[in-house]
């Protein structure tokens, strides 16, 4: 072809298309912490531990810090201090179980995460976990980050460069 | 043997009335040519290697470029730090492509040899991991360069321009940042400020004239000059256009700043100015008074290095360094400084300036200020103890 | 798989309705860290490493650089070239010394504690053997460029001038030229001019960072920038002053220039402005007109490059290329030109300009000037054919 | 010490000290085409063969050439090329015999490269070559070579800047 590279349409790219974040859509499934139990017994506490306390330096923990990131011994947790439950849904469903990564089908992915949630208090354990519900999860540490704001400022796409070095293969804006 | 630059080793004693030596490589032949089609170090060199203070888990950790033992600015590829969450893929490069989609005018697939088709560039640049030296926030933990400061590596990386690239897809005007992804077993992602992205970033294929080492990316690493190494995804397969962060595990969970409020910095990219003695340095020994070089390395995430200044009473007086061979933006420069050591106790310190403005202020004054558990982007002043005996130790000031 | 940067390979098929595969090395974990404490290239890389043409007779010979694949200006260690006149000895640092005698104030003996007591200096500049491109100098010989022009890298050297060295022992005021000798089983010698060895030639011990590598000299190299591959002394061992050159082998019955009448050019030092297009270029083949890169490298053993002219006719019309990352003086200058190939003939060519006021000939002048029987210093103009086929070959003109 | 390096005598550098030339002191030494003619056979032939015409590509031509430098097929030999015997010397005593460098003695030094002379017609069989005799020693294209000149101009030591970074290991000249 004249110009390197080939079109590719979103769907083709779909198995690839596996980021999940508050702002955009979410896969759709279902999960509950009931169910989510049975499969982080089963896929994930030989590391994290069965009660998801990690294990040593070695295996993070998943449960527990609240209230303790402004003491000395600050614990940083799903559940103390990871802003958004989407966030949660996307590192899992990419990296874990670290054996088997993007293994997770879409309702087990929800109810695994729902489970890690219910186990630090902020979901009850018959809570439906799905693209509509998650709006209404709370988590504890939502507001705890302060923006550097070192992504601002002007973009500015070099067009002459750019127009130069592709000449016909250049697609104006 | 001893390593040629493994350590300032004890001097050979030199008896100097006998006659000198004819060693048997002057005698004889040595090696044939080709004996290693692709070359390695001598074997006299072998302590010259990676190391790690990661527990044992997998793929999972870090290693460390051997700082004390290298010269100029460009670290062999074979020294590269590491840092992995899930291991280092064996990519099949024909089997690797790029996608490029989201808010684009037209979704993209490039394979390798599209890639090498378009325009490239080169240039030599440092990546820091953000957590270098965090052990030492608080206090001195470890007791050599290469632990302390080891997860620091500068390289030549040559690919094409992300703005190219872009060009090629089109942007839709809302598009604000780029997610990077990895074909990795941790999908490593980052979102990246589509200011950055079309200032300076580039999707390099190769890392000191050859392909890039495999963990290093192989065959295709994101390089975000300046930012913390995280955020140069290696094994890049995928790069999304959106209107808002993506908020991965790596800016949210990790990579984000604690301050003493319990409130976390988020999206704190850009590596802060920096500087470190590499010789003399912690676990060596000196074995005589007299001259000495005191060499280092300085960078800045914000540009060019300016100025260095070296102490050797622990920061009641300095000296300016001078600055040696290439001054880049944003990349390692290197800085010695000829001194006399008169066999007493003595602080080796130095401190960088960068183009920017910025300048490396001591641990005390950055402890004081971000509390104790900032841990990442710790860029302060790094000091050396030399005692009456020439053994060097680290220490916090 | 093909390797990534060996050959403008054939594009992989694609077809764009099917979904991607999730590649089973984004699925399971990679290689656990530190398997390699010092790394290694992608197994997919395996074919670009040194090749020779030597016939086989031990240690004399030399290799060549894989220029075709490789980017930047860095070449990495491993794929430096090699020329050995008695092969690669393996030597004992802490065995080794350089002495600098004859016409000084003070001999003295320096190992290598001492030397990294010294004052450092780092810089990149290339080594090219004068002998490179020798074949192509009457009639097109060789099918690739690790063929006809191999016998050329480019590192950051690091070591003490030897400007600092001489004034530690001072120097006698008729000394006029420096003997630099190797340790190896050649004794490799050649006679350095003092103008030259107090301007910037560097004792070098590392090379891109780390040590020297045996094949280029470990533990000790001088480097001469500029001048011709064999007087940057490897394994050096001795620096003797005096008033006149030594008359080595090196000097008189090679590396000197044989012209029409017989006579012979001596002390034929610095390596002339020269330049080759590395992609596309012989033995690769061109699979669908479109954009390419054209990408090559320019090199003047005077100076800086100053611009970098490309013909892909042949020579009748020529266009400024881009120089691109740094332009520093006696180093490897890459430059890059975005060509639309229309699947014709072509004939592609570089001519470099040097600050010295010095350009490019084409091989049919120089040829015509000298005579047959040059061979060394040849800075020809190399033209690469590409037929409608997009078949590359090496061509005379 | 402090300063880097040690004095070293002259004496103790001698065994390293093997350059000869046109310019410089001549080790003592004698020996004889004749003489010459065994060390030759039982040292170098194998390699440069019996009458020293070398093998191919791989081993130099030793002898010959003479006339040949401004024809379309110059052999560049000991006999028709190299402008003094004095280099023949050097690179023998350092490079020579391949497998077993600096291991010829001066007398067996003399003896061989006079019977590189010999076989090129520039001595008699019985020429006694030594420190003495090598003056009278004719060398075919000893006015072969013309000077480039690039070494020529000004010898300008960076004195400010070695001061500066050596301190009182400079050594004033
Ligand atoms: C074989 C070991 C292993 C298994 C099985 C495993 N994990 Fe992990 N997990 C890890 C390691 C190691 C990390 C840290 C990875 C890193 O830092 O890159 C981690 C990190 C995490 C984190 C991020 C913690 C944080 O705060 O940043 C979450 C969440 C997580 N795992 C959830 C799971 C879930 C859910 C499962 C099962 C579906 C699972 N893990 C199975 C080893 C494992
Ligand atoms: C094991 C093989 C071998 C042996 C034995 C050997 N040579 Fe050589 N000789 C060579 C090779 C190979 C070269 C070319 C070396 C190079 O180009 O670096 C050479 C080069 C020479 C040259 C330089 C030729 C030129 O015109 O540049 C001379 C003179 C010479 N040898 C003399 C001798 C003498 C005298 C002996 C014995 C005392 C000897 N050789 C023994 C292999 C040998
Ligand atoms: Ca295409
Ligand atoms: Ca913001
Ligand atoms: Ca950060
Ligand atoms: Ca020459
Ligand atoms: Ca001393
Ligand atoms: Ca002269
Ligand atoms: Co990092
Ligand atoms: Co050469």
């Amino acid at each position: 072809s004249p110009c390197p590279g080939e079109p590719i349409s979103e769907d083709s790219i779909s198995p690839w298309n596996i980021d999940i974040s508050r702002n955009g859509p979410l896969p759709q499934g279902n999960g509950t912490p009931l169910i989510g139990k049975n499969i982080y017994l089963e896929k994930c506490a030989a590391c994290h531990g069965a009660s998801g306390d990690g294990f040593m330096d070695i295996y993070p923990a998943l449960r527990g810090g609240i209230g303790s990131l402004a003491t000395k011994t600050p614990l940083r947790t799903v559940g103390s201090f990871w802003p958004s439950p989407e966030s949660v849904l996307d590192y899992v469903r990419r990296a874990m179980p670290l054996n088997a990564p993007q293994s997770l089908n879409a309702d087990d992915l929800y109810s695994v995460v729902s489970y890690l949630l219910y186990i630090n208090n902020i979901i009850p354990q018959d809570f439906p976990l799905n693209e509509k519900t998650i709006s209404s999860v709370k988590m504890p540490n939502r507001n705890g980050f302060i923006d550097t704001g070192e992504e601002n400022g002007k973009i500015t796409f070099p067009y002459k460069e750019v127009q130069d070095r592709l000449g016909n293969c250049f697609r104006k804006k | 043997g001893t390593a040629l630059l493994a350590t300032l080793s004890q001097k050979s004693k030199k008896s100097e009335a006998a006659e000198l030596d004819i060693p048997s490589w002057t005698r004889e032949p040595g090696a044939p040519i080709l004996k290693k089609a692709y070359g390695a170090p001598s074997s006299f060199e072998k302590d010259v290697v990676r190391r790690t203070w990661t527990k044992m888990r997998g793929g999972q950790g870090s290693t460390l470029t051997p700082l004390a033992s290298l010269r100029g600015i460009i670290t062999p590829g074979g020294l590269h730090f590491e840092r992995h969450h899930a291991g280092v893929p064996d990519i099949d490069p024909a089997q690797h492509s790029l996608v490029v989609h989201g808010l684009v005018s037209q979704p993209m697939r490039f394979s390798l040899d599209d890639l090498h088709r378009l325009p490239s560039v080169s240039r030599i640049c440092f990546i820091e991991c953000s957590g270098n030296t965090g052990t030492e926030w608080t206090k001195a933990t470890r007791a050599d360069v290469q632990s302390t400061h080891g997860l620091l590596s500068c390289s030549e990386w040559t690919g094409v321009p992300l703005s190219y690239i872009l060009g090629e897809t089109g942007m839709e005007a809302d598009a604000r940042w780029v997610l990077a992804e990895g074909a990795d077993g941790a999908a490593m992602s980052r979102s990246i400020p589509l200011k950055k992205a079309l200032d300076d970033v580039i999707v390099a294929y190769a890392q000191n004239g050859e392909a890039l080492r495999p963990e290093q990316g192989y065959p295709l690493r994101l390089i975000c000059p300046g930012y913390e190494g995280n955020m140069n995804i290696k094994w890049l397969r995928r790069l999304k256009l959106g209107q808002y962060p993506f908020y991965t595990r790596e800016e949210t969970s990790k990579y984000t700043d604690l301050m003493p409020d319990g409130k976390a910095r988020q999206f704190s990219f850009t590596m802060g100015v920096k500087s470190v003695i590499v010789r003399p340095s912690g676990g060596m020994k000196l074995t005589s008074p007299g001259l000495q070089e005191i060499n280092g390395l300085a960078w800045s995430g914000h540009g060019k290095i300016t100025k260095v200044y070296v102490s050797t009473d622990g920061g009641k007086t300095w000296i300016a360094a001078r600055l040696d061979g290439l001054i880049l933006d944003k990349c390692l420069t290197r800085f010695t400084l000829p001194w006399v050591w008169n066999g007493q106790k003595a602080i080796l310190q130095s401190k960088a300036y960068d183009e920017a403005g910025n300048f490396q202020e001591t641990r005390q004054i950055l402890h004081a200020r971000y509390g104790d558990n900032l841990y990442y982007h710790n860029n302060g002043i790094q000091s050396w103890l030399v005692s009456e005996t020439g053994d060097i130790t680290n220490v916090f000031i």
